[in-house]
């Protein structure tokens, strides 16, 4: 199939714009169409993953035009590994979400919109990971971002200024990206990745192209939540419906390191990014702050989400300080700790979900033993993405820590290696903070009351475990996380070593 | 799930399973909740086949056959291997041993308080007993660290047992305690990573190190130490032991006195004799610094001893303090003393595991803690008393007991070292145990007691495998070759460590 | 909505102008191709000559001329035929959008040009529905 | 007199970094949404403005094939590429605007009002009154 590259965005695109003309004939069809299709999506990723791996870069030309003049595809073994991740994990979320929508958004006529949103949004990140041009990744992250505002505007009462403030934020990133790009477009005369990437060698010290690549690094900072740009992130994650929470967690931030590692490591190179105009250091030590910041702010939450918002944030930091580092090793652990963050953020959030539905809310302060009991083997998997999170060898937290800190090490920057180290201390203190409550919480009240305002947790089973539906794909991330933790090594060499661009060496 | 190599043929696959025996015991006990005696089958069973495992590898490395595990490749270069060089087996021996006994105790025990938790107890503690396994047995440090990990993760629940305020606080300390020395260790694996490029433990010490500059090489032993000394409980790093003291009984009897904090020491050693070698350790006056905290420790943790009213915490500051002599004995590096401590890392476990017991004993059948109420119960409980005495007999070292033939190579290998210092803390803190120690013997047996009309010994289940860690250690004593050649065990790690690999 | 004053002349005024706009609208579609113009201008405007209505009469006269229901249907169908497009230049074995390969009888720049006239035609659509649905949903349940 | 030349010749350009300044302002400092919004649509128009402003090339007409000029030389044609681009930024700008203006009309159903401090306050409120439920 020649259109390989493109297609998960096709498909995803068609089935967003049909998904509401459908379901004005038959009602209820959109949840389908739309797991339908993310399924479609994530096995045609998978099968690209291996064929990229196999056979090297695919590149399909969209209309037939060749680049620079047309708008070019390519999957090049970073892009197709992203691209699988994140398919995958929202269809993983998808498949949890239904009893959860249901709850979070009573009103029936929404589900349309809210399910037509995550296509939209899923096929704006596969835009952006796929495509070889850097205005039509614009595009892309932009039908993204007003797909996610929506996502997050659809939850509780305080959602939409969320959304708003998120809204704002996100312009201003995309701007910024924008007009950055506008700078290297006047000195290049080009927006195809790979013919800026020939062309910007020979003009990189004009001062337009430096101020371009500042700008544009600065909007993805603010897409990526970077610290200290990730003001948006903790209310737009905390209010958002759960199940979008657990559908933009794992996804949204990524797909802003993705750009940045595209931009600077396969664009202007690691030699420039990193001696020339030392961008990536400024992002790495932003990053470790991010980390103890992030960290520390989660131990302060009362609510759940929002803990997870937060170490959103650190976990975001980790990846920072792999760009950062500017190093093979340091690239392994970025984008080893995009698949592991993925799993484990998804697990935790739609844990959260599932507490939201079965108790009504999902308070640190209110948890307790009782929960357990209810609800045995989704707390158990918790268990499992908190270990993780700590870093708890053999699961897959640990090895992303791992790579960061050899890398770390190997650039002899001693204060990485702590901020990584310490790090998982923080990690240890609020994760714990709650396992404490769910193992050992003294059972005062029952594990339930109503849930915050806004939520209308009544409808669906209150007791007991979770449904199947929302069990399943919480077993089989906790079930991942091991898996990846003891397979890392086969990931490293077989996908993540064949990403990492010459001159970096 | 994993491509094994069958280097040495089937015993090749020993070390791997004994890790997992009782890794597969876990699920059965969950599944039989509902039925104790199922349920306590299923642990004992794990032990005796993981004892058997171990046994089996036993004649290998006497014969100088070091079997191999190769599991996956955890990270590009590194291999989760298993390894069983005649350190690991010693104290795979040592730890999976008592196990059986601990296993029976704790029968007799959880049972005697009719405890609610007892299956999560069972399953938390088969999940230890793996991880100390794998401890023993990890070829690199990778591997170690790895299991390292899951056994603190996996006592915490046994520590929280109890799920009172106390035990909670308990369960906070020790996390904290032991994650950061997790931490720790990890930056020192990264380090040691880059600078040698290989993690693999090598008897005599990582050659790859030898190379590095003194500064880095010294930072890296603190880490290290940081790392492995907060489980042996090495003063300062000692202060979650007492307080883990909020356990039950038997979890501080083997996990306290046998399983964690050994692999504490046993990390110890494999550090100083695998990863750094004598030759450096001596060339950077390391094991000079190791030595003094060792030595401080002795005599400090057994004064505090003194001062201990509840038996458990007397016998928590002595644990501290024995383990110290093991890594005084590895500090001094001479052949004596590392036999010494190898052999005390067994010796002491018994003798420790025997007062625990005992102590647990009490605990159940009186409900007393304190030493001050232990007045005349020697006449009541006069088997678990006699068992408690000769093994306060032998920490104290007193021949014919076992803790004498440890504490007297110890002694030679400071002579042997040259250098008379340790002898005499070795002197002073047997003194002081006695002085701490036996004081609890002549209040069991000559003051009279209060209120123990009626009472008898504790159930079988108890009284048995105490009197039994307690005969063991008199055997020991006696013939420390006994059964499972302790003695030349000993041996050959410490010439294996000194002279290279073999010999 | 807020009660609303209806003025005959603006009325009249606008009913005149809007169906011209209309048709210059539709000029500016299908010559979209070939010079100035395109479907999202023809939209616009289109969208405009609704919008007009609206200001001119109130909701409810012009949803008699434009039903509020029919906005967001409109937009997808609109972008529907713009996909549907690609999709059958796929299906005709050339890639996305590939107009050539349009699996009707013609050359293939005939093909082009038709392939292009009908992406505006859908963007047109599209751009239509969409403005006009914001239009409404900003103005639904204001005041009330 | 250099200088002067540089000012007034890029006088397109100093006027976009006025735009955006103004846009950045409005977004930051301006207490209500509406007109954060407004400052942010100003933001995006300036970036708009740059494009077609790198596009211009002196004596140059608007990029339709023209009988008269012929197509052998391109310099004769201001650069089309631009004007497309934007084209597409104005559609995502405008689709930007729809989903803003719809945030605020909930916003403004659900606390009565769009001034920032105001709504701050509301929230609070009701985030003790869930604390306290």
């Amino acid at each position: 199939m020649s259109d390989a590259p493109a297609l998960p965005v096709l498909i995803l695109l068609g089935t967003a714009i049909l998904a509401p003309l459908v379901s004005l004939l038959l009602r209820r069809s959109a949840r389908a169409l739309a797991v339908a299709a993310v399924a479609a999506a994530a096995s045609i990723s998978a099968v690209n993953l291996v064929r990229v791996l196999g056979r090297g870069t695919l590149h399909t030309h969209m209309a037939g035009w060749p680049p620079p003049i047309g708008i070019e595809y390519v999957l090049d073994p970073l892009a197709a590994f992203v691209a699988a991740v994140i398919n995958s994990i929202v269809l993983i979320v998808l498949v949890h979400a239904r009893l959860s929508v249901d709850a979070e958004i009573p009103d029936r006529s929404r589900h349309v919109s809210f399910y037509a949103l995550v296509l939209l949004m899923l096929c704006g990140f596969n835009g952006i990971v796929a495509t070889g041009d850097f205005f039509n990744l614009y595009v892309w992250l932009e039908i993204s971002s007003l797909s996610l505002y929506g996502l997050v505007a659809a939850g509780d009462r305080r959602s939409p200024v969320a959304a708003f403030r998120y809204l704002i934020m996100g312009t201003i990133g995309a701007t910024f990206y924008l007009l950055g790009l506008g700078f290297l477009f006047v000195m290049t005369g080009s927006l195809n990745m790979a013919d800026l990437a020939a062309i910007l060698p020979h003009v990189w010290r004009e001062p337009p192209v430096v101020v371009g690549l500042v700008l544009m690094v600065a909007g993805m900072s603010i897409k990526m939540a970077l610290f200290p740009l990730h003001g948006w992130l903790p209310d737009a994650y905390t209010t958002a419906p759960s199940s979008a929470s657990a559908l933009i967690a794992p996804t949204g931030t990524k797909v802003g390191a993705y750009v940045l590692i595209r931009l600077l490591f396969f664009v202007f190179g690691a030699e420039f990014a990193a001696r020339t105009l030392p961008v990536t250091s400024v992002i790495g030590w932003l990053a470790a702050a991010a980390v103890i910041y992030g960290s520390v702010m989660a131990m302060a939450q009362k609510e759940l989400k929002r803990m997870l918002a937060f170490s959103s944030v650190a976990q975001v930091g980790y990846i920072g300080i792999g760009i950062g580092l500017a190093s093979p090793l340091g690239l392994i652990g970025a984008v080893l700790h995009v698949l592991n963050h993925a799993c484990m953020k998804a697990l935790l959030f739609l844990v959260a979900g599932s507490f939201r539905l079965k108790l009504g809310h999902s308070r640190i302060d209110r948890f307790n033993a009782a929960v357990r009991r209810q609800m045995p083997w989704t707390t158990a998997a918790f268990a499992a993405g908190a270990l993780s999170m700590v870093g708890v060898p053999p699961l897959a937290g640990f090895f992303s820590k791992w790579y960061l800190a050899l890398g770390a090490v190997r650039a002899s920057n001693w204060i990485f290696l702590a901020v990584i180290l310490v790090s998982s201390l923080l990690n240890a203190v609020y994760f714990f903070r709650v396992l404490e409550r769910l193992y050992m919480g003294k059972t005062g009240g029952p594990g339930k009351q109503e849930g915050p305002a806004g939520e209308a947790v009544e409808d669906g089973p209150r007791d007991g475990e979770a449904a199947a539906s929302m069990l399943v794909p919480v077993l089989l991330l906790a079930a991942a996380l091991l898996v990846i933790g003891l397979l890392n090594a086969v990931v490293v060499k077989q996908v993540i070593m064949k990403m990492i661009p010459q001159g970096m060496m | 799930m994993t491509q094994m190599t069958h280097a040495a043929g089937f015993s090749s696959l020993a070390p791997l399973l004994a890790v997992l025996i009782s890794l597969a015991a876990v699920p059965l006990i969950l599944a039989s909740a509902r039925r104790p005696n199922l349920r306590e089958f299923w642990t004992l069973a794990a032990s005796f086949l993981k004892f058997g495992l171990v046994f089996s590898l036993l004649p290998h490395v006497l014969a100088g056959r070091e079997a191999t595990v190769v599991l996956l490749e955890i990270a590009p270069g590194i291999r989760l291997a298993l390894r069983a060089d005649p350190f690991a087996v010693f104290f795979a021996l040592v730890a999976s041993g008592l196990w059986i006994l601990t296993s029976f105790f704790s029968i007799g025990y959880v049972r005697g308080l009719d405890d609610k938790r007892q299956t999560r107890y069972f399953a938390s503690f088969a999940v230890c007993l793996s991880a100390t396994m794998g401890v023993a047995f990890a070829s690199n440090l990778l591997t170690f660290i790895v299991f390292y990990e899951i056994l603190t993760v996996a006592t915490y629940p046994l520590v929280i047992h109890k799920e009172t305020p106390v035990a909670i606080r308990a369960g906070r300390k020790y996390l904290a305690y032991t994650l950061t020395a997790g931490v720790f260790l990890v930056a020192a694996t990264v380090v040691t990573y880059q600078a040698a490029g290989t993690l693999d433990f090598r008897a005599g010490g990582i050659p790859g190190l030898a190379d590095v500059s003194g500064g880095t090489l010294r930072a890296l032993f603190f880490l290290f130490m940081a790392g492995v000394g907060v489980k042996a409980a090495i003063m300062p790093l000692h202060g979650w032991l007492p307080t883990a003291m909020a356990a039950p009984t038997p979890v501080s009897a083997l996990l306290h006195a046998v399983a964690v904090v050994k692999s504490g020491v046993f990390g110890v050693v494999r550090v100083v004799g695998f990863v750094f070698g004598p030759a450096l350790m001596k060339g950077l006056g390391l094991n000079g610094v190791l030595a003094v905290f060792a030595a401080v420790s002795i005599i400090a943790a057994s004064l505090i001893a003194f001062r201990q009213d509840n038996l458990k915490l007397r016998l928590a500051y002595s644990t501290v303090g024995h383990l110290s002599y093991i890594v005084l004995g590895s500090a001094l590096l001479s052949t004596g003393a590392l036999t010494g401590s190898v052999l005390h890392l067994a010796f002491h476990a018994t003798l420790k595991i025997t007062l625990f017991f005992c102590a647990g004993a009490i605990y159940v059948n009186l409900h007393r803690e304190n030493i001050s109420d232990l007045d005349g119960i020697g006449r009541v409980m006069p088997w678990t008393m006699g068992a408690f005495a000769t093994a306060a007999i032998g920490l104290s070292g007193v021949p014919p007991l076992n803790g004498f033939v440890s504490k007297w190579w110890l002694g030679w290998g400071a002579v042997e070292a040259g250098n008379v210092l340790p002898l005499a803390v070795l002197a002073l803190s047997g003194l002081l145990n006695a002085g701490y120690l036996l004081p609890i013997v002549r209040r069991a047996f000559l003051r009279p007691g209060k209120g123990l009309d009626g009472k008898g010994e504790a159930s079988p289940f108890m009284v048995v495998p105490l009197i039994l860690a307690a005969v063991v250690s008199l055997l020991f004593g006696l013939v420390p070759n006994l059964f499972f050649r302790f003695h030349d065990l000993a041996r050959a790690v410490a010439a294996a460590i000194l002279g290279g690999e073999g010999r | 909505m807020r009660e609303f004053d209806s003025d005959d002349i603006v009325i009249l005024v606008s009913r005149t102008l809007s169906p011209f706009i209309m048709l210059f609208a539709l000029y500016v579609v299908f010559h979209g191709h070939y010079s100035p113009g395109g479907g999202f201008q023809g939209g616009t405007m289109l969208a405009a000559a609704v919008i007009l209505i609206r200001l001119a009469a109130g909701s409810e006269l012009a949803h008699l001329q434009f039903p509020r229901e029919l906005g967001t249907p409109l937009g997808a169908a609109g972008v529907f035929i713009y996909f549907g497009t690609g999709l059958a230049t796929m299906l005709g074995g050339g890639r996305f959008l590939d107009y050539a390969f349009l699996p009707l009888a013609g050359t293939a720049p005939a093909l082009r040009s038709l392939g292009i006239l009908l992406v505006e035609v859908g963007v047109g659509l599209a751009v239509l529905g969409i403005l006009t649905a914001i239009f409404d949903d900003l103005l639904e349940g204001s005041g009330e | 007199m250099k200088t002067l030349d540089f000012f007034v010749g890029h006088y397109a350009y100093w006027f976009v970094v006025a735009l955006l300044v103004l846009g950045l302002y409005g977004m930051m400092v301006k207490r209500n949404l509406v007109k954060k919004l407004i400052g942010m649509t100003i933001f995006q128009v300036a970036v708009i403005i740059f494009y077609i402003a790198s596009a211009v090339k002196r004596e140059a007409t608007i990029p339709i094939a023209d009988k008269a000029i012929g197509t052998a030389d391109a310099s004769l044609y201001i650069n089309p590429l631009q004007h497309t681009l934007m084209l597409t930024a104005i559609v995502v700008g405008v689709a930007t605007a729809g989903v803003a203006y719809a945030l605020l009309i909930i916003i403004f159903r659900r606390y009565n009002t769009l001034h920032e401090p105001e709504l701050m306050e509301a929230m609070k409120r009701e985030e003790e009154e869930d604390g306290d439920e």
